[in-house]
């Protein structure tokens, strides 16, 4: 098992690397395809006379050969680096340094950290609800396929999977914002400081982002376990003498449930960095906000930060559902 | 050992050897978008405690189904029962749902062909057995523990205690029969259902658990039917046996009737396609031409028909208009055929046997 | 069938296919980055040889290797090492153009009459592919040919165009030997072909497979687990057990004085349809599980299985069962085994030799 | 000076105009706290509403972005400027912001500032008592510091440095405070200053006026980590409210300044006792928040479309609802590098149907249709100048555009590219307009949509790409940075100010007759005719395409009291410092 | 069909037997492919066939949008927005009329602020919508396919770097990528082609590796198959067993796959739209409509409700005809 992990890891880091590596290179040489000095994606101007302008090259390092930058980028995640924006002191940014927003004044990482509580309670909330709910409409719809239920929860799935984010989000706004006047401020607070406010700024993302994957899960779980109650070893349970309820609950969920529950970290982990659309519907300054923000602005450095932070969540939630699956499918050889 | 014909004894239940199985012209009928499937279609049996019974059949004859229909698996789902099921007095056709599952593992236990897949494979093997033991029996985990392991013992698994915690993927599949075995009896039910427990085995571990289910049946005194298409297996394990054929019982008798007296042509057929290790190879097998019916089409008449050489030899086509009855050939052995019985022994001698 | 034949050792010299020391390891699993770990020797060492229109017998448990064998000879697997000749030349150094010539020499009938035949295919293309594949022209043309090949294993010709679906298995198994032999192979591998029919249609297959070698004189190399269907259908017999075979000797001696203790484990384990016989055969049953082919027992491999190493044996005779692996070799003329103390066993045969006479 | 309008940045104004109010300031009228007394439509546009002496309270703003910056030098944005006028002080000020001409009054200098002949030397004496929120005294050297800081371009980026890199005479490659010292050319005593310039320059009080000029604290700035672009973060007050707290694109806090006096400013009075201002980027719930009076203001622009609605169809609304004008033209620039022949861009002049673009920026709210570039409030402006008359309603005029092509040698009509930045709500309706309107006269117009960050500085704002990409037509707005002739037209029509990025004069016009009044006005030599004569100039080179003069529509909370526009600053946004709340 | 599989087995057979038995009966002596069993077990759907309809509709009305529309008499170009013909109310620029306009001669109401027809714009929005999903579709299954074949059926070293390939793929965040790249190569050129291009290229390269996976799985398991091995002792080459053994078996779930993901495409079309990285006017897209209501929902509903809803009953449509083509493909599939 140790083992296991370790190798997972280090896959795991060579596929952070890699993504690192591209990132760089798409958002390091695009700039410069457009013809501009990368300076301007970092201070958002290009400086009126050639001296200042390369001060600025120089500082930032674009006079130096590529893989030297790219150097500079990895060295500073990895160990930390000082920024210095050519006057005050520097400024120490320990690992993991994403760099410096000199849009901002503001280390990306300190950005990071504060879009990442409301993506985390985003897509948080939003599993929760949808893990329950679409699990326990697929389930019941499957032990009873062809049933009025069955056809009702399979339908409004698959009405909810082709309603797209930017279509419900709008409308339930509308609704319970606008015209009901249930939710009429919904700033987000963080739960530490404020749960009830947090929980009303949070629960119209939660409902819409759950709907639509609810109705995955529902399909996803009807399927798995349409096709676990015709396993032989469901007829053996049922053969024992279990009742349908342990039949159901403790052989069929439990095997049904272990694909599903790669699917979700990873969704989970893919949702962190990349809830863009959620975030701009529901204004909501997440990661994906500040993501869409920063491309907006063509604030590089922050564009880089999202990007790698994102790719790690996802790589994360990879290494868990991978090491959590050799945990709860025994077969799966460690 | 003997057959208590439904027909001839229908106050049998009061006796004192009352059969301790009944089946009583069950039906399974399966409804598909084709048609309907008559996989099971007037069966009747009986079976005492301590006896073996071999149900043997081609795929698709409805030995499988019909197990199954004993054991109540087919409640909740698009089957159409009818019929009767007396199980140590009790009928369980009628019964609810929850009513039979309380027989389930108590009353009637069940192995099947392929123990791996039959095998939960996330939880282990201890685990699975225990589970059977403790939803019939009021006990502690840790007694259910012991016995389990108890149990694991008896079915020959060494070094029991340890291996309680493997899962099935980690046990042989002759181990993993084994436990199923464990599963199906440790609640010590009275009849035994053997799916074809030894279809997905080697022989030589075929051999293993056949003397494993002969000899935990002697022990418990239970009422074994065990489900197979190998005449081998019923030869060597079974006191009677039950030919199945298109979804009916085709022949019915003690086991060395059937092996040295057989009088239905298909049992014939049987009989005579199989290459037998025992002997000389003879110079061609003697296959039965054609294939199994359709249950969806069961053909008029008797359901062999398609298939049987001599049905020419009955007068009138009355194999192909008119559905034989399963009638008494001689005590114990019952027969579906419209050759007349003596007419059957004569070509059994003169142009079956030889060729056996 | 060449029933009247005793294949023995008349034939030798002109053996179709000679297979010498032949080895398949495959790497072993587990482990992230893979190929460490031990090999797991499926074929381990394996030498026969087969004559033309000869039927061999290849039985075994399930892990024997004894499909691997197969596969290997019909070259859908390449040996690890070791030299298979067929007509007399070493197939490894074959170019291309004359590995497509082998090809057409051997054939392969698989066990799965559901998955050997591809659902989107009719019965046309299945049984025309060697043909394209092989480039070759009959003189009537593709489907005339298909056609009389059909109607020889007893299908209709007129389901030229039908799927595989349409078929039940006995007669999809007739299909796949239609497309063995469309090519007149010398040499047909035959992997379990009945082992998932029912008996009565296994006896029809089994009786068209008899019919077309006369008719051919094609080579089989008949892979089973059925001792009861080999002993109607091969003239020769090889048992294997992990990867080595135990013993080869034509099907009369085998059935009628096997020399392996294996074998005769073998057959004791087989039920025969007869009670009265099966009361009173004797019964050896092998303890344990079939060891890793990965971690082989050392010495002889079966002996951590062997009643007669368990029961008969001297402690001086079980050392050198541990310590020596026994060679393939004539004990007796004609008789081929595995095993330092080769020994006919009267309790067992005597059920066998009894013949029809029951 | 920018705007964001919905992700839009334009480049923007500060009015000069017509009235001034009398009295506006702390003069006569009652103090009474009548919270929701009696308002009209347009009301602050010229006058006060609610007028009030009652302190204390909070007021709550809303804005959809936070600013470029806080730091006053390097914050461009019009809304900016305003909301600096809340806690910074420079030596000038806007006395009067609102009615159509603002008037420039010494704020931290005693007077106006004095000059020499040629307007190269200007001297302005500063008032005594300033403190600092730190309570440390104001002094010269921190205002000369706050404008040395300017000259580190690699620093201090954004904000209109430009004009003070342009006219104080320095090394030529001086590079500010941090890597330089001390900039001679300006010279302190204990209390004046004296800037030396390198060219004359006429309009020095209004670059004093900017908050780019503002004092910061020499050397020490914002205190430790808050120096250089970090001041941002942590700038000194010198105005009636110093920053309590501020979490950057979320909220920023401002409290009263305890050193700051009442009587050292005569611009300010003050009455909130604190002022919040909230970023919440949805328009839709900054409107909603307003209409349910659980906010003030709004800081940044106009209210969303939805407010906007409902303001237009219940007076019950619209009786809070201000239109003032915004000294700003929105335009098309039509780049003769990519359209040559002069014909060729009169054609688009007249067949453009200026009614579906005021339409398609918002309607009549959002302004009226322009004939020339010079603002109302703009020396030069003329009500009846359109050298090319688009028809009635300026829906446009079909057959002078065909008879201009037949002379441009097209008379088919030609293809060329309309840029507008992304994403944008108004950018597509505005090509989509354009493109109906021109296809009547068979000119083909295909979308060259830009990202918004980029749009001025890099993509319009490189002659280059023009050229390259072939950008015949691209949406733009201006507004003067301060509100005189010289002011409005330096940047976007003197030659001499083209550069390859970042450059504001987008069709890179450079016509003599221009040039000549341009490099005269600063020297004091340019009177209103000749700005009139300017504008027909540029406009005879059907360059800049004019489309309207720009209005806001915005809406204020019953509650609050002293409202007025601020048209010096923030195209007509309340001015805020001034605004009260009826103390609660 | 949703027999336990117990029972399936018994009805599997018996299907079997009833085709086999029909040899007796008079039938056609051509065989029933499987694609005309899935067909006749799809023609039985009838939620999939309505579906299929509505698909068919929506490609005609993409490929014949021009036609429709002058048929329909007005072309989404024309702006209704200023005097004498506005169909504006001329203050707050909203449609005239009750629900956004709709009258008998604009069925379906005009949009605000410029006031062009909202039924012609969803024509064309259908075609934009469609022409990017199915190219980008084809996109992914070009790559996916080929990709996914080569690495399942040839397994080894090309298996590993293919399945890391595309487990990397897996890992970026593929929507700020996609961002980032149009706006960027907006930037350097503004050509239409080009940016339908890079949709389409942005869409089709990310989502490869989905149908890659799923081709390879399959291909691993076909390549398993005994008549693989029988095509392979025939001596037929790899390109062979490919295209004749292997591809016909993967075309199934292929096209299952291609169904569930053009209405994903076209979601991803809308989503980039909706961001203002998509399609920029004149062409029209749902997408851009979507994202242009947004800022009138709360006064004209029915401009945000009806490009949702044609979006809603398109995906809905591929969404249920995909389902009901897997049914019908692979019956024991009851997902």
């Amino acid at each position: 098992m140790v083992r296991f992990i370790i190798v997972r890891v280090l896959g795991a880091i060579v596929v952070v690397w890699i993504v690192s590596v591209v990132t760089f290179l798409i958002f390091q040489l695009g700039p410069t395809l457009t013809h501009t000095s990368p300076v301007y994606y970092y201070v958002g101007k290009i400086p009126p006379t050639a001296e200042g302008l390369k001060l600025l090259t120089d500082r930032f390092g674009f006079n130096l050969p590529l893989y030297a930058q790219y150097w500079h980028f990895l060295s500073g995640i990895l160990f930390g680096q000082s920024i210095t924006d050519g006057v005050s002191a520097p400024i120490p940014c320990p690992s993991p340094c994403f760099g410096y927003s000199f849009r901002q004044n503001e280390l990306v990482g300190n950005m990071l950290l504060q879009a990442a509580p409301v993506s985390i309670s985003l897509a948080a909330g939003a599993a929760i609800l949808w893990l329950i709910g679409g699990v326990t409409v697929g389930t019941i719809s499957a032990l009873r396929p062809g049933s009025v239920i069955d056809r009702i929860g399979m339908t409004g799935s698959l009405a909810a999977v082709s309603l797209p984010i930017f279509f419900t989000g709008p409308i339930l706004l509308l609704i319970f914002e606008y015209q009901l006047g249930w939710l009429p401020d919904v700033a987000y607070a963080p739960i530490s400081q404020d749960p009830l406010q947090w929980l009303k700024s949070m629960i119209l993302p939660w409902i819409a982002l759950a709907f639509l994957f609810a109705a995955l899960y529902a399909r996803l779980t009807r399927s798995n376990m349409l096709e676990t109650m015709g396993e032989d070893y469901i007829r053996t349970a049922r053969a024992k003498g279990l009742s349908q309820r342990t039949v159901v609950l403790k052989h069929g969920l439990r095997a049904a449930l272990t694909p599903i529950v790669t699917i979700f970290g990873i969704d989970v982990g893919t949702l962190i960095g990349t809830t863009v659309i959620t975030e701009t519907v529901f204004n909501l300054r997440g990661l994906g906000f500040l993501s869409i923000q920063s491309i907006q602005n063509e604030d590089l450095p922050v564009i880089m930060g999202v990007t790698i932070v994102a790719a790690v969540a996802l790589v994360i939630a990879n290494l868990i559902v991978d090491i959590l699956y050799a945990v709860i499918d025994p077969r799966v050889t460690v | 050992m003997s057959i208590t014909s439904v027909s001839t004894s229908p106050v049998a239940s009061e006796t004192d050897d009352q059969p301790f199985l009944r089946v009583k012209d069950l039906r399974v009928h399966f409804k598909t978008d084709d048609g309907i499937v008559k996989s099971v279609d007037g069966l009747t049996f009986d079976l005492k405690r301590g006896e073996i019974l071999g149900i043997v059949g081609e795929s698709g004859s409805g030995k499988s189904v019909t197990s199954q229909a004993i054991m109540g698996l087919h409640k909740n789902s698009n089957a159409r029962i009818t019929g009767e099921i007396w199980l140590d007095g009790k009928e369980l056709v009628g019964a609810s749902e929850e009513e039979v599952r309380q027989m389930r593992g108590s009353e009637m236990g069940m192995i099947f062909q392929d123990p791996l897949s039959a095998l939960h494979p996330f939880y282990t093997v201890g685990a699975q057995i225990s589970e059977a033991f403790m939803v019939h029996n009021k006990v502690s985990k840790k007694e259910a523990r012991a016995q389990t392991v108890e149990m694991l013992k008896k079915v020959g698994i060494p070094n029991a205690a340890d291996r309680y915690g493997d899962y099935p993927h980690q046990f042989s599949g002759g181990m993993r029969q084994r436990a199923m075995i464990a599963m199906a009896l440790i609640c010590q039910p009275k009849l035994l259902i053997a799916d074809e427990p030894t279809t997905a085995l080697d022989v030589t571990v075929q051999a293993q658990i056949l003397e494993l289910i002969k000899s935990l049946h002697e022990e418990l005194n239970s009422a074994v039917i065990l489900i197979t298409h190998d005449l081998g297996v019923v030869a060597e394990t079974c006191d009677k046996v039950l030919v199945m054929y298109g979804g009916q019982c085709v022949e019915k008798g003690l086991v060395d009737d059937l092996f040295y007296a057989p009088e239905m042509p298909y049992t014939w057929g049987l009989l005579r396609s199989m290459p037998r290790m025992d002997r000389d190879r003879q110079s061609r097998l003697l296959p039965i031409p054609g294939q199994p019916p359709s249950l969806i089409n069961i053909p008029k008449g008797c359901v062999f028909n398609t298939r049987c050489p001599f049905s020419d030899r009955v007068e009138g086509g009355q194999c192909f208009t008119k559905h034989p009855e399963l009638l008494d050939t001689a005590p114990n052995h019952e027969v579906r055929c419209h050759i007349p019985s003596e007419e059957r022994r004569e070509i059994l001698r003169t142009e079956i046997l030889p060729t056996l | 069938m060449s029933e009247n034949v005793s294949h023995a050792t008349a034939d030798r010299a002109e053996s179709l296919l000679t297979v010498h020391n032949v080895t398949k390891y495959f790497p072993g699993g587990g482990g992230t980055f893979g190929r460490h770990g031990r090999p797991i020797r499926a074929v381990d060492g394996v030498s026969f040889d087969l004559a033309q229109g000869e039927t061999l017998g290849l039985v075994g448990e399930s892990g024997s290797g004894k499909s691997t064998l197969g596969r290997v000879i019909s070259k859908l697997v390449e040996p690890t090492a070791g030299e298979i000749s067929f007509n007399g030349r070493d197939i490894a150094g074959l170019k291309p153009r004359e590995m497509k010539q082998y090809r057409r020499e051997i054939q392969m009938i698989f066990q799965d009459p559901f998955s050997s035949l591809n659902p989107r295919h009719t019965i046309g293309t299945i049984v025309g592919a060697p043909f394209r594949i092989q480039k070759v022209k009959p003189k009537l043309g593709i489907k005339a040919e298909v056609q009389s090949m059909m109607e020889r294993v007893g299908l209709n010709p007129e389901h030229y165009n039908r799927y595989p679906h349409e078929f039940s298995g006995g007669q999809r198994q007739r299909i796949g030997i239609a497309r063995a032999l469309a090519l007149r192979p010398k040499l047909i591998v035959c992997d379990e072909p009945v082992s998932a029919l029912d008996v009565s249609v296994q006896a029809q297959v089994i009786n068209l497979l008899e019919d077309l070698q006369t008719e051919f004189g094609v080579a089989f190399m008949f892979i089973a687990h059925d001792l009861s269907v080999v002993r109607h259908i091969a003239d020769r017999v090889a048992v294997m057990y992990l990867g080595k075979l135990m013993e080869v000797t034509d099907r009369d001696t085998l059935y009628s004085e096997p020399l392996h203790p294996y074998t005769h484990a073998l057959m004791s384990a087989v039920p025969v349809p007869d009670p009265h016989k099966e009361q009173r055969r004797e019964r050896i049953l092998l303890t344990g599980d079939l060891p890793s082919p990965s971690n082989p027992p050392s010495g002889c491999v079966f002996h951590t299985r062997c009643p007669k190493y368990r029961l008969e044996l001297t402690d001086d005779q079980k050392t050198l069962c541990r310590t020596e692996a026994p060679v393939l070799e004539e004990k007796v003329p004609g008789h081929e085994v595995y095993c330092h103390f080769p020994a006919p066993r009267s309790g067992l045969t005597a059920v066998l030799k009894t013949g029809a006479a029951a | 000076m920018k705007i964001k309008i919905k992700g839009i940045a334009v480049i923007s104004v500060v009015v000069a105009g017509a009235l001034l109010l009398a009295g506006c300031a702390s003069g006569g009228t009652s103090g009474g706290s009548s919270s929701s007394g009696s308002s009209t439509f347009n009301e602050a546009v010229d006058g006060v509403v609610n007028p009030s002496t009652v302190q204390g309270g909070t007021l709550k703003l809303l804005s959809s972005t936070d600013c470029d910056s806080w730091d006053p030098a390097r914050t461009y944005y019009g809304w900016c400027w305003n909301m600096q006028r809340i806690f910074t002080r420079s030596l000038i000020g806007y006395k009067t912001v609102n009615g159509t001409t603002p008037v420039l009054a010494p704020d931290l200098a005693t007077t106006m500032g004095t000059h020499n002949a040629d307007f190269t030397k200007w001297t302005y004496t500063l008032k005594s008592g300033l403190k600092w929120s730190d309570g440390k005294p104001i002094t010269t050297m921190d205002v000369k510091y706050g404008i040395e800081r300017l000259f580190a371009q690699d620093v201090i980026n954004g904000g209109p440095s430009s004009y003070f890199l342009a006219t104080i005479a320095h090394p030529a490659n001086y590079a500010g405070p941090y890597k330089d010292g001390d900039l001679s050319s300006i010279q302190t005593t204990s209390d004046t200053i004296t800037f030396n310039l390198s060219t004359p320059y006429s309009d020095f009080n209004y670059l004093m006026a900017m908050s780019a000029a503002s004092p910061v604290p020499y050397k020490t700035e914002g205190g430790t980590g808050f120096v250089g672009a970090n001041y941002t973060k942590h700038p000194m007050a010198s105005g009636p409210y110093e920053i309590q707290s501020y979490t950057p694109n979320q909220s920023i806090t401002f409290v009263r300044n305890k050193y700051w006096k009442q009587s050292t400013d005569t611009i300010r009075h003050p009455l909130a006792s604190k002022i919040v201002l909230t970023i919440d980027s949805s328009a839709a719930d900054i409107d909603s928040k307003l209409k349910a009076g659980t906010y003030d203001a709004r800081a940044d622009n106009s209210i969303g479309t939805t407010l906007q609605q409902q303001i237009l169809t219940q007076p019950a609304l619209k009786k809070y609802a201000d239109n003032p004008t915004t000294a700003f033209t929105r335009y098309f620039s039509i780049a003769p590098s990519v359209i040559p022949n002069v014909y060729c861009r009169e054609a688009i002049f007249y067949a453009t149907n200026k009614a579906a673009l005021v339409q398609a920026f918002g309607g009549t709210t959002a302004g009226t249709a322009a004939g020339s570039m010079t603002p109302p409030t703009i020396a030069g402006h003329s009500d009846t100048a359109n050298m090319y008359p688009d028809g009635a309603n300026n829906t446009g005029n079909i057959k002078a555009a065909k008879a201009a092509l037949v002379k441009c040698g097209k008379p088919t009509g030609f293809s060329t590219k309309l840029a507008y930045n992304t994403p944008s709500e108004t950018g597509p309706k505005v090509f989509s307009a354009m493109q109906t309107a021109l296809a009547r006269v068979g000119i083909t117009v295909t979308a060259a949509p830009a990202a918004t960050a980029s749009y001025y500085s890099t993509y319009i704002g490189s002659p280059a790409n023009i050229k390259n990409q072939g950008l015949g037509i691209a949406v733009a707005a201006w507004g003067a940075d301060f509100p005189t002739g010289y002011g409005f037209w330096n940047s976007i029509a003197n030659g001499a100010s083209i550069i390859p990025t970042g450059n504001t004069d987008y069709p890179s016009l450079n016509d003599p007759t221009v040039n000549k009044i341009l490099d005269a006005a600063p020297a004091g030599k340019a009177t209103d005719a000749d700005f009139r004569t300017l504008d027909d100039a540029v406009m005879k080179q059907a360059v800049y395409l004019p489309i309207l003069f720009g209005k806001s529509l915005y809406y204020r909370n019953p509650r609050l009291t002293n409202v007025t526009s601020d048209n010096a600053l923030a195209f007509g946004l309340y001015d805020f410092v001034n605004v009260g709340v009826g103390g609660k | 069909m949703s027999l336990p599989k117990g029972e399936l087995e018994v009805v599997g057979e018996s299907e079997q037997v009833a085709l086999d038995s029909s040899e007796q009966g008079p039938r056609s002596i051509a065989g029933r492919s499987l694609w005309a069993i899935a067909w006749r077990r799809l023609r039985r759907n009838k939620a999939a066939l309505v579906s299929g309809v509505i698909i068919i509709i929506l490609v005609i009305v993409a490929v014949f949008a021009g036609v429709l529309t002058n048929l329909y008499g007005h072309s989404y170009l024309t702006q209704h927005n200023t005097a004498p013909n506005s169909l504006l109310d001329p203050a707050t620029n909203m449609p005239l009329g009750a629900f956004g306009g709709i009258s008998s001669t604009h069925w379906l109401g005009v949009t605000p602020v410029l006031g062009q027809d909202i039924l012609s714009m969803l024509m064309f929005g259908a075609r934009s919508s469609l022409i990017i999903a199915s190219l980008s579709t084809a996109l992914s299954l070009l790559l996916g396919v080929s990709l996914g074949l080569i690495a399942g059926y040839f397994r080894g070293w090309a298996d590993t770097v293919i399945s890391r390939t595309m487990d990397v793929l897996l890992s970026f965040p593929t929507l700020l990528l996609s961002i980032s790249l149009i706006t960027v190569v907006s930037f350097i050129t503004t050509s239409l082609l080009v940016r339908f291009c890079v949709i389409i290229f942005v869409l089709g390269f990310f989502g490869f590796p989905y149908i890659g996976r799923i081709v390879r799985g399959q291909v691993l398991s076909i390549r398993e198959k005994e008549f693989v091995d029988a095509a392979r002792s025939l001596g037929a080459s790899n390109g062979w067993i490919m295209a004749k053994e292997i591809i016909p078996n993967v075309i199934g779930p292929i096209l299952v796959y291609t169904t569930l993901t053009i209405p994903n495409y076209m979601l991803g079309e809308a989503g980039l739209s909706y961001l203002g990285v998509g399609l920029n006017p004149p062409t029209a897209s749902w997408g851009q409509m979507l994202s242009d209501a947004g800022n009138y929902f709360q006064i004209d509903p029915m401009y945000l409700f009806l490009p949702g809803l044609a979006i809603f009953i398109s995906v809905m449509a591929f969404n249920i005809f995909g389902d009901g083509l897997r049914d019908a493909l692979d019956p024991k599939s009851t997902r």
